[in-house]
């Protein structure tokens, strides 16, 4: 049952670095796993927690939200904000008995591609271990 | 299908849109859909008389009927304002929507006949009045002179725009306004009510039915009573936010009455006892 | 009017789990499902036993390419030892669901649910007697009066009377003494309420719709639904949709405390201000609902009262009202 | 908060509507229960009225930022400690205007639970000219006994912003924030929140009760709240509902989740959720945690800046 379990994973990607940076990883034909939706955001500081709880909601096993680099955000502070929040979220999903696991930040530059794509499937790896996402599924 | 929809009020029926109008463009833009129902009959109504439109997957709207019975199909005209109402915008000739209705009261037009008719409808409140003026049309020996006055923003706001012009080329008593002034524009400008004060209705034998946004409504009010109508000569329609729409959920209650079951249809003497003013 | 030597809830609390009814009882919270007769207490429960029939979220349709469920619920379950108060409360919601268009929903499932009412005696909140009584049978299936030891049992409606059945022989005729004790009780226990209100208030809220109190209730009012959602009698709901392809289409409790409740897409709010909405609550349940439907949609069960965070209570309000 | 304390208060407010203060928000006393209620009163005349007991249990600060607009002049307020906290914090953002606000501090020994109250008999329970006794039987029952649970945990039972201040305070708590929970294995964790929201109803009497939770537009609303004659359609129709109205315990906690997040770093602790629940649900646990890992990973508490506006406190390597 577990060996045919193929994990949903949502990224948000920050419009300026990480989604250039997945782009770049399709560019480059580099070899990453096929279950990963990516949502391009303007900037990782716009990802509210709300939205995270619902890509969980409906169904999703794994969030990853992506962002620039400390320092080069478009916006200056945009993925301290980010940080800030995906730092506290996971204690509270730890703190609630949630995988924490299943949410991560990622710092990915317009460059890395290869970076991202070896993070997601690593990241993937990660949730196909965990198993599916069973607790905020509505 | 027809007959579980009786015996369950929250189901649907199922109508396929057959024709869509553009009656107005940009930002507030309207439609008029007409719908037929696919699985049964065409249901029973009267001018006046509420539909609950139901697209899965959004929710359901509130709409009065916009053509009379007397006419072919269903037409509703919809102003794109929330989330059922911007999908109904974006479907196509052959999609599917839910129909549940008729609800609520209608207009009396049996107890009118022999009397003159009036309507005044400033914007999308058009939509039950027309309903109310092509039944009268279409059963025009029963009723007395019928007058129709109607306005909006600007010449582009006005819905059933066309049919209005062919109506005063038909020799139909229709007066027209526009708020703003426009160039080419032949009719009055000014406020609904003011044109009402211009064209001074008599109020012998005549039934007049109101139908815009409220302050429209208030204005004219004052108008026609000054005009000599009395309360008990004057209709009009309300609108609350509706869910249900058969007298259970609440939400379109004024004091005791609910609006989708004793309404939408008011005589006005019905509302000035009223605590709450609508 | 009949007698059963012992604990009547318990004995019909056990056969019908025997018989594989699902058994619901007060608990702190709500009316629980118990599996043993011991765990029946007498705790008036913080939500009341209008969930059964009208729960907080009712699925009303299943929906993909078109309607592909309509799910009605007709599990048989039996609630024993409802307050009177939330027993009368289900009359008043027949009104509201039954008459008119009928709600199958609704009657799904107030056809399978036995709801057996216990008298009891009133707490610091309670006024029921202002309306009715605490040993008021109305709404119930079977009433239940349990006084020193007996039983005195009523079967009030057909269903009652089907479940009573399988006890003939354990049931008997009160004696006169026994009535005279159901009558000292009664007496007795009406002598405790430390509440009461006007019932016939109606031209007098009329009179007071536009006076100034309502703005100075509602300053501490924080505009949350506890009082609404905790009314045995409060009915009103929402549909919302959940699923934009495949989904459901469900009905979920609403408050007219909430200024979405009444909110128009065109952004009218008839009830933009708290205070607007705070004395809906009160001229529905006292006014409008008199004119409606002749009852008057409060059963004194004191919920809204003791559970209100900012200390509303409808007690000094009507009295504020009456003055 | 003693009878003492009451009498320096009423006069103090009195004075102070003769002079320059235009409206106060006040506690009153109740009728028919032993309870207070907040409210706001305009004369001198009427400040026989004012209460302050162990019994003034809500925080005045929401009542104040609900009203301070309505009057052109100056509002006072008697806020306990964390009243204060909570005035301070909307005062920070931008939400009410230091000058326009008068503060009577209280310093305070401890609220009590009016829940606990009904435990016991209503003769047994003692309310007269704000002093509250109980006695079941011969023995007394000491306050602290059904003092609120919150109010063990408060770190700072004096006001932290006032202009004149009175009362005698509790000493602070200066314990750990850890909960015993966080000791449960995960999957015991899980089960133990899922339990306690299975109970929620989704009133939102937290969100309503809460002196932070001012927002006209709540993210777990499904339609949008704060609209106007000139939206569009389309903005409306785009509205993000994140939650509908089900009440399954996951989305329950969903909504609580979401609803302390937006207290990050601004709970001023004054357990007003707790106590508006009607069903009894923890949750300042939740909002605890939270405020114990923003001290803990970032080292932020109690600032004059608020916690997401800091940007030099991020730390290394999490």
């Amino acid at each position: 049952m577990m060996e045919d379990f193929e994990p949903k994973i949502l990224v948000f990607a920050c419009n300026w670095c990480s989604y250039a940076g997945a782009d770049l990883a399709g560019t480059s034909r580099l070899q990453y796993a096929p279950n990963v939706r990516i949502v391009r955001v303007m900037c990782s500081g716009m990802v509210n927690p709300a939205m995270i709880l619902y890509a969980f909601r409906k169904g999703f096993d794994g969030v990853v939200v992506a962002g620039c680099h400390p320092g080069d955000c478009h916006y200056n502070v945009g993925n301290y904000y980010a940080k800030k929040r995906i730092v506290l979220l996971k204690e509270m999903l730890d703190f609630i008995g949630f995988e924490s696991d299943r949410l991560k930040l990622l710092w990915a530059s317009a460059a890395e591609g290869k970076k991202f794509a070896e993070e997601m499937t690593n990241f993937t790896e990660r949730i196909r271990k965990l198993g599916p996402q069973t607790k905020f599924r509505g | 299908m027809i007959a579980e929809s009786i015996s369950n009020p929250y189901l649907p029926f199922k109508a396929e849109i057959i024709e869509i109008r553009d009656e107005v463009k940009g930002l507030r833009a309207i439609k008029t859909f007409r719908l037929k129902v696919v699985d049964g009959d065409r249901f029973d109504y009267k001018p006046g008389h509420g539909c609950l439109v139901s697209v899965f997957g959004r929710g359901e709207s509130w709409f009065t009927i916009a053509n009379s019975p007397t006419r072919p199909d269903i037409e509703f005209s919809v102003l794109k304002t929330g989330k059922v109402t911007t999908k109904l915008h974006e479907m196509k000739v052959g999609d599917l929507v839910g129909l549940r209705g008729p609800h609520g009261r209608p207009f009396p037009v049996d107890e009118w006949k022999g009397m003159n008719i009036l309507t005044v409808g400033g914007g999308i409140g058009q939509t039950p009045l027309r309903s109310v003026y092509q039944y009268v049309m279409d059963n025009y020996s029963d009723y007395g002179e019928l007058t129709v006055v109607y306005g909006a923003r600007t010449s582009k706001d006005l819905v059933y725009r066309d049919e209005l012009m062919q109506m005063i080329e038909d020799g139909y008593n229709v007066h027209l306004s526009i708020d703003i002034p426009e160039e080419d524009w032949e009719h009055f400008v000014g406020y609904v009510p003011d044109n009402l004060k211009r064209l001074k209705p008599e109020p012998e034998n005549t039934i007049a039915i109101i139908c815009g946004p409220p302050i429209m409504i208030t204005i004219s009010l004052r108008v026609l009573k000054e005009l000599g109508f009395r309360e008990e000569q004057v209709y009009t329609t309300l609108e609350r936010r509706m869910k249900c729409g058969i007298g259970k959920c609440g939400r379109c209650r004024l004091e005791s009455k609910y609006v989708c079951k004793d309404g939408p249809v008011f005589r006005y003497d019905e509302l000035s006892t009223l605590l709450e003013k609508a | 009017m009949l007698v059963y030597e012992g604990d009547f809830l318990k004995t019909v609390a056990s056969k019908l789990m025997k018989e594989g009814c699902r058994v619901y009882a007060p608990s702190e919270i709500a009316y629980t499902e118990i599996n043993h007769d011991s765990q029946i207490s007498d705790v008036k429960p913080k939500k009341s036993v209008k969930e059964f029939l009208f729960p907080q979220n009712e699925v009303l349709i299943g929906y993909g390419d078109w309607i592909e469920k309509v799910p009605l619920n007709r599990e048989r379950r039996a609630v024993v030892g409802v307050k009177p108060c939330d027993a009368r409360a289900i009359k008043l919601l027949d009104r509201i669901f039954l008459e008119g268009f009928e709600d199958p929903y609704y009657r799904a499932r107030r056809e399978n649910t036995i709801i057996i009412s216990s008298s009891c005696e009133p707490d610091a909140y309670c006024f029921c007697e202002s309306f009715s009584s605490p040993f008021s049978e109305e709404g119930a299936d079977i009433f239940v009066s349990r006084i020193d030891g007996i039983s005195f049992v009523k079967a009030v409606s057909e269903k009652g009377k089907e479940v009573l059945k399988g006890f003939e022989s354990d049931l008997r005729n009160p004696t006169d003494q026994e009535i005279e004790k159901f009558r000292n009780e009664e007496e007795r226990v009406r002598g405790l309420f430390r509440r009461s209100v006007e019932a016939e208030i109606q031209e007098k809220m009329k009179e007071k719709f536009d006076s100034e109190i309502w703005k100075e209730i509602a300053i501490g009012c924080v505009g949350c639904g506890t009082c609404t959602f905790l009314c045995p009698t409060c009915f009103c709901f929402d549909m919302l949709d959940e699923g934009e392809k495949k989904g459901i289409r469900y009905r979920a409790w609403d408050s007219c405390q909430f200024p979405l409740y009444t909110l128009e897409s065109s952004s009218h709010n008839p009830r933009r201000e708290k205070w607007q909405r705070l004395r809906n609550r009160f001229y529905d349940k006292f006014l409008y609902m008199v004119e409606s439907k002749g009852n008057v949609f409060c059963v004194g069960c004191g919920r809204c009262i003791s559970e209100c965070p900012a200390g509303v209570d409808i007690v000094e309000v009507l009295q504020e009202v009456s003055r | 908060m003693d009878t003492e304390t009451e009498k320096i208060v009423r006069n103090r407010v009195a004075e102070l509507l003769n002079e320059d203060v235009e409206a106060f928000v006040v506690f009153v006393r109740k009728e028919t229960e032993p309870r207070e209620r907040i409210t706001v009163i305009k004369g001198p005349e009427e400040a026989e009225k004012v209460a302050l007991s162990p019994l003034s249990v809500n925080n005045t600060a929401r009542v104040l930022l609900e009203v301070v607009n309505n009057f052109d002049g100056k509002v006072g307020v008697v806020a306990k400690g964390c009243d204060s906290k909570a005035i301070k914090g909307l005062i920070s953002e931008g939400k009410i205007e230091r000058e326009k606000i008068h503060i009577i501090g209280i310093s305070c020994p401890g609220i009590v639970d009016y829940r606990k109250l009904i435990a016991f008999s209503p003769e047994d329970v003692i309310f007269e000219d704000g002093k509250l006794i109980i006695k079941p039987g011969d023995k007394e029952i000491p306050l602290e006994e059904v003092i609120h649970d919150n109010c063990r945990y408060c770190r700072s039972p004096s006001p932290v912003i006032y202009d004149e201040i009175y009362g005698k305070a509790r000493e602070p708590f200066d314990g750990t924030d850890d909960d015993e929970i966080e000791k449960l294995p995960a999957d015991e964790r899980w089960k133990y929140w899922i339990d306690v929201f299975e109970k929620c109803i989704r009133c939102y009497a937290c969100r309503s009760a809460c002196p932070m939770c001012y927002c006209t537009e709540c993210l777990v609303d499904p339609v949008n709240l704060a609209i106007s004659p000139m939206s569009t359609a389309e903005e409306k129709a785009a509205y993000p509902r994140f939650l509908g109205k089900t009440v399954t315990p996951a989305d329950n906690l969903f909504y609580h989740l979401i609803r302390v997040f937006h207290h990050a770093g601004r709970c001023a602790d004054c357990g007003e959720c707790e106590r508006a629940c009607p069903m009894d649900i923890p949750l300042r646990k939740l909002e605890r945690k939270l405020q114990k890992e923003i001290k803990e990973i970032f080292g932020y508490e109690d600032e004059d800046i608020p916690f997401l506006a800091k940007l030099d406190i991020i730390p290394e390597g999490r």
